[in-house]
């Protein structure tokens, strides 16, 4: 079965990058949906969770390089905050090489291609994603 | 024709549940008290699918979530949540009915249990329930060593007739079999008469401060009956939507938001609707007040807010008649 | 109840007409499956309608219960499902429960009174339909006076309806104002309550009120003033609605349930409530 | 124990002088060992003014936009809250009037008894006071430098178990919750308006507990409230104090 990626890729580089690794023909597994979004700081933790929620099997967020961000510091929050996410999940018990933080420019169409790859073979190593789903709050469970 | 009691020694009283768990699942025990959630879960739970809706070519189909009838058996249940289950069966048995409800109160076997002691924050004789005699398909008790079984339903008398192997007959022998009933601890809960005047009365002002409105109290309480209900699109497939139904607290802000306004807009509204439901409508309505004196809102509560307190302070009695 | 099996399943319905009445609000005609009614409703009673995915609301059945075809709801754009609503075309599928609520008493206490509706913006919508009833039962009423306004001539729902049909019937007289100036406008200006005063109705009749909350509140005091008692004016109090069948312990004034002892209530009924609404 | 008296006769000084309008601290409640939160505003009730070791309940949650002077009676852990809500500009500094007030630690009650010391209490590490006006017994602060270690060890602990092993641990707890926000509306850092989780989307409830703590992270004051209010017993703390581990780090 094959497994469900989202991309979170940022509207100045990666999703340039993106379109780079397109024009030169380079390919890249098709599982990969990408969410335009303009900076990699503008992804909420909620988008990531509901992803998973709503079926993702991965997630990945790319962005600018450290220094390249066209808001200058975009990309330092986005490394502060998913960096907190990701051990907070991985404190949970999810697996922790479902999620990534990627920096990719717009020059490196080569390297998204190959991280892409890379990252769906990960997952596709882990199968469907069944611990995000079964997390529920059964809200009330019977009494004990 | 009153049913014969039964007896057994205390340590069969485990084959006597194994018994019954081979017929149906069972849940509970007769613990040392009461438990932290209701058995209204078991009736009402707190998230169920009450239909499901699929788009075929351009007309909705749909499909009500089959009733649970599969019988169980709910064990330990104490004189308060019995007579709560009753307050329940008051607002969703009768017309009209909700099917859910209906079958899955028809599909249990409530076995109570009476309490020899008031547990810390119980107040069940302050609202005139005896700990001792609770109601429910079967009685059972403990006194002086033996273990004691009276079926009170045609229900209880099905039950009974799977354990007969195992439970001997006693010749009625008045009352000194009876369990006892614990010492009168608290005075009356006060209940205010008249609604006007509670409803205009000057404390709520001060009263609902300390209450952070989370909701806890009405879930935690075993005649809370209010739900909501809300659709949204199945994960799997967007095509089909499923609705639900869930627990709601009056507390919460969005309880009565309208588009064009909200008639209970601050927390002294809700807080206020709160225990007036408890105390005051459910009365008026149903001939009794819907507060069974379990003491779950007492005890989980974050602020250590309480209906005993409001009850008093309400019928501006002193606080602490009694602390 | 004319539903016995009144649940919280819905009925499959369908949208078979649209009517554009003013900017903001639409009047949609709708039937269940196999173009029949699933279910029969009296005068003033409300239906629940519900776009899976959405949500559901709780709306006044406007057209007539005598009329066999169709149900009609005159929705107003406030809220997350109207808006959806309004994005319908025609034959889009939606769903359907009711009929809830008491209705207006059409059957005992109106037969034979001089009958007075005052209706404000889209509250004629729930009156529409005793309106209609009236008139499919013109002789076992006596004279019907209808006093209908709004903020300007542009919010006046069913305004041809109006002014064509019913107008024309025997012993009717409609009285229509806006709340300001209006170029092009020939009718009364000012506020409903102020105009009611204008009119002054002999207090013998039976008032029906629905609107919104102030225009009820001051229509019920100018009425009071002269010499209406309150057990003659029936007015609807709307409250949240999520369950219509007294359950969900939402739409409550005090110990009476807005779904099922109301919407319509009669105004002594009202002060034994507390100030809720 | 005697911070009750002090603080009762402070009280009434301080109204008398008119510095305050009203008085914000914990009354006896209908049942002994359950005093709650409570607005004095009339002199003669300051007398009911009540401090024990079962006064629970955080304060500082209370004075958010609060608009005539109030006098609020802060320990350790509600005075960094107080200090956090500052900080946002959710409470004007001017119009509270703040008493340090020693602290011996508060217990867990249940079914009325009270049990051990509260979790947040045996791990506390905070003995000073960010901001305050004046002071009561503040010197018998029992806590110094032993608890750091007890603060991360539970989070150390299941750190050092397998992944497996840890979702197994927030499963069975989170399969318990019945999502009654006490969590949520008791924490001091975690006051918007409208909370995004208030959706009726139940689905969005799965991940209620992750992102109502990445909410708090770097502003949690781990006054330990949201595991004490939880019915159902589940260390919700322990998320914020893995995002407090990871930071410090």
């Amino acid at each position: 079965m094959s497994v469900k990626i989202v991309a979170f890729c940022c509207n100045w580089c990666s999703y340039a990058g993106a379109d780079l690794a397109g024009t030169s023909r380079l390919n890249y597994p098709a599982q990969v949906k990408i969410i335009r979004v303009p900076c990699s700081c503008r992804v909420d933790v909620q988008f990531i969770l509901r992803a998973f929620v709503r079926g993702a099997d991965g997630v990945i967020v790319c962005g600018c390089h450290l220094g390249d961000c066209h808001y200058s510091t975009g990309n330092y929050h986005a490394e502060g905050r998913l960096t907190q996410l990701f051990s907070l999940l991985d404190f949970m018990g999810f697996e922790r090489e479902r999620v990534h933080l990627e920096w990719i420019s717009a020059a490196e169409g080569a390297k998204f291609a190959a991280t892409m790859d890379a990252f769906v073979t990960q997952v596709s190593a882990l199968g469907k994603n069944e611990r995000y789903r079964n997390m529920y709050t059964k809200a009330g469970a019977q009494n004990e | 024709m009153q049913s014969p009691v039964y007896t057994c020694s205390l340590d069969n009283v485990t084959q006597l549940i194994n018994r019954i768990a081979e017929k149906m699942p069972v849940y509970g025990d007769f613990g040392s008290s009461k438990t932290t959630l209701s058995p209204k879960g078991f009736f009402l739970p707190a998230l169920e699918k009450l239909y499901e809706t699929a788009k075929i070519n351009d007309s909705y189909k749909i499909t009500p979530a089959p009733p649970e009838n599969a019988p169980f058996v709910l064990l330990g249940i104490r004189a308060c949540d019995a007579a709560a289950i009753e307050i329940l069966d008051g607002v969703y048995l009768n017309d009209p009915i909700d099917p859910q409800y209906k079958a899955r109160r028809h599909a249990s076997y409530i076995v109570t249990f009476a309490c020899e002691t008031m547990g810390a924050n119980c107040f069940c004789q302050s609202v005139n329930i005896n700990p001792a005699a609770p109601k429910g398909d079967v009685k059972a008790w403990v006194k002086n060593g033996t273990f004691f079984w009276l079926a009170q339903s045609e229900k209880g008398e099905r039950l009974t007739e799977l354990l007969l192997d195992l439970l001997e007959r006693t010749i009625p022998a008045g009352n000194d079999l009876l369990p006892v009933e614990p010492p009168d601890s608290a005075p009356a809960l006060p209940l205010p008469a008249d609604m006007l005047s509670a409803f205009n009365a000057p404390v709520w002002d001060n009263l609902h401060r300390a209450c952070i409105a989370c909701g806890t109290c009405t879930f935690l309480c075993p005649t809370c009956q209010c739900y909501d209900i809300s659709s949204h699109e199945c994960t799997e497939n967007s095509e089909k939507t499923h609705c639900t139904r869930q627990w709601d607290a009056c507390l919460y802000p969005g309880f009565t938001q309208m588009a064009h306004g909200n008639p209970r807009p601050s927390k002294k509204e809700r807080f206020r609707q709160r225990f007036m439901h408890k105390l005051v409508y459910h009365m008026q309505k149903y001939g009794t007040s819907a507060c069974v004196g379990c003491g779950r809102c007492v005890n989980k509560c974050p602020v250590n807010m309480n209906i005993v307190k409001v009850a008093h302070v309400l019928a501006q009695e002193e606080v602490n008649a009694y602390v | 109840m004319c539903n016995p099996n009144l649940g919280l399943i819905p009925f499959p319905a369908r949208i078979i007409h649209i009517t554009e009445n003013t900017a903001d609000t639409k009047t949609f005609r709708v039937v269940g499956e196999d173009e029949k009614k699933p279910f029969a409703h009296m005068p003033g009673q409300c239906a629940m309608l519900s776009l899976p995915g959405v949500g559901e609301a709780m709306f006044s059945i406007s057209s007539a219960s005598t009329n066999e075809e169709f149900y009609e709801f005159s929705i107003k754009r406030v809220g997350k499902l109207t808006s959806e609503l309004h994005t319908l075309q025609v034959d889009s599928p939606i769903t359907l429960r009711g009929a809830y609520g008491r209705p207006f008493p059409v059957n005992d206490v109106l037969i034979g009174q001089d009958l007075l509706f005052i209706a404000g913006g889209i509250g004629l919508a729930p009156l529409r339909s005793v309106i209609r009833y009236v008139f499919d039962n013109r002789d076992k009423y006596g004279a019907v006076d209808i006093v209908y306004g709004a903020r300007s001539s542009a919010d006046l729902v069913f305004l041809e309806e109006i002014q064509n049909e019913w107008t024309a019937r025997p012993n009717t007289r409609v009285h229509l104002t806006i709340d300001r100036e209006e170029e092009g406008w020939s009718g009364n200006v000012g506020f409903v309550p102020t105009y009611i005063k204008q009119l002054s109705f002999n207090p013998s009749k039976i008032a029906l009120i629905c609107g919104p909350p102030v225009m009820i509140k001051y229509s019920l005091a100018t009425l009071i003033e002269m010499g209406f008692e309150k057990t003659q004016v029936y007015t609807t109090l709307e409250m949240r609605m999520k369950c219509g069948i007294g359950k969900c312990g939402r739409c409550n004034i005090g110990h009476k349930y807005a779904c099922i002892d109301g919407p319509v209530f009669r105004c002594d009924e009202i002060d034994e409530l507390p100030e809720e609404y | 124990m005697n911070e009750q008296e002090k603080m009762r006769t402070r009280a009434k000084e301080l109204h008398a002088a008119g510095i305050i309008k009203q008085v914000l601290a914990w009354e006896a409640g209908a049942f002994p060992s359950y005093p709650a939160p409570a607005f004095f505003t009339k002199p003669n009730a300051f007398e009911k003014i009540v401090y024990n070791e079962f006064c629970t309940a955080n304060l500082s949650k209370y004075v958010i936009n609060i608009t005539e002077k109030t006098l609020i009676f802060l320990r350790p852990c509600d005075a960094h809250s107080f200090a956090q809500l500052v900080k946002e500009n959710q409470v004007k500094r001017e119009n509270t009037y703040v008493i340090a007030v020693g602290c011996e630690g508060c217990v867990q009650v249940d079914e009325g008894e009270a049990r051990d010391l509260l979790e947040s209490c045996r791990t506390c590490t905070k003995t000073d006071y960010p901001l305050f006006d004046e002071e009561i017994n503040t010197q018998n602060n029992p806590r110094e430098s032993t608890n750091k270690a007890a603060r991360f060890a539970e989070v150390t602990r299941l750190d050092s178990e397998e992944n497996t092993a840890r979702y197994a641990f927030w499963q069975a707890h989170f399969s318990q919750c019945i999502r009654c926000n006490a969590c949520r509306n008791i924490c001091p850092t975690c006051h918007c308006k409208e909370c995004v989780m208030d959706s009726d989307h139940p689905l969005d409830g799965q991940f209620y507990h992750a992102i109502r703590a990445l909410h708090q992270d770097g502003r949690c004051t781990d006054c330990g409230q949201c595991s004490r209010v939880c019915p159902r017993g589940i260390p919700v703390h322990l998320l914020n104090r893995k995002l407090i581990y990871t930071s410090n780090k």
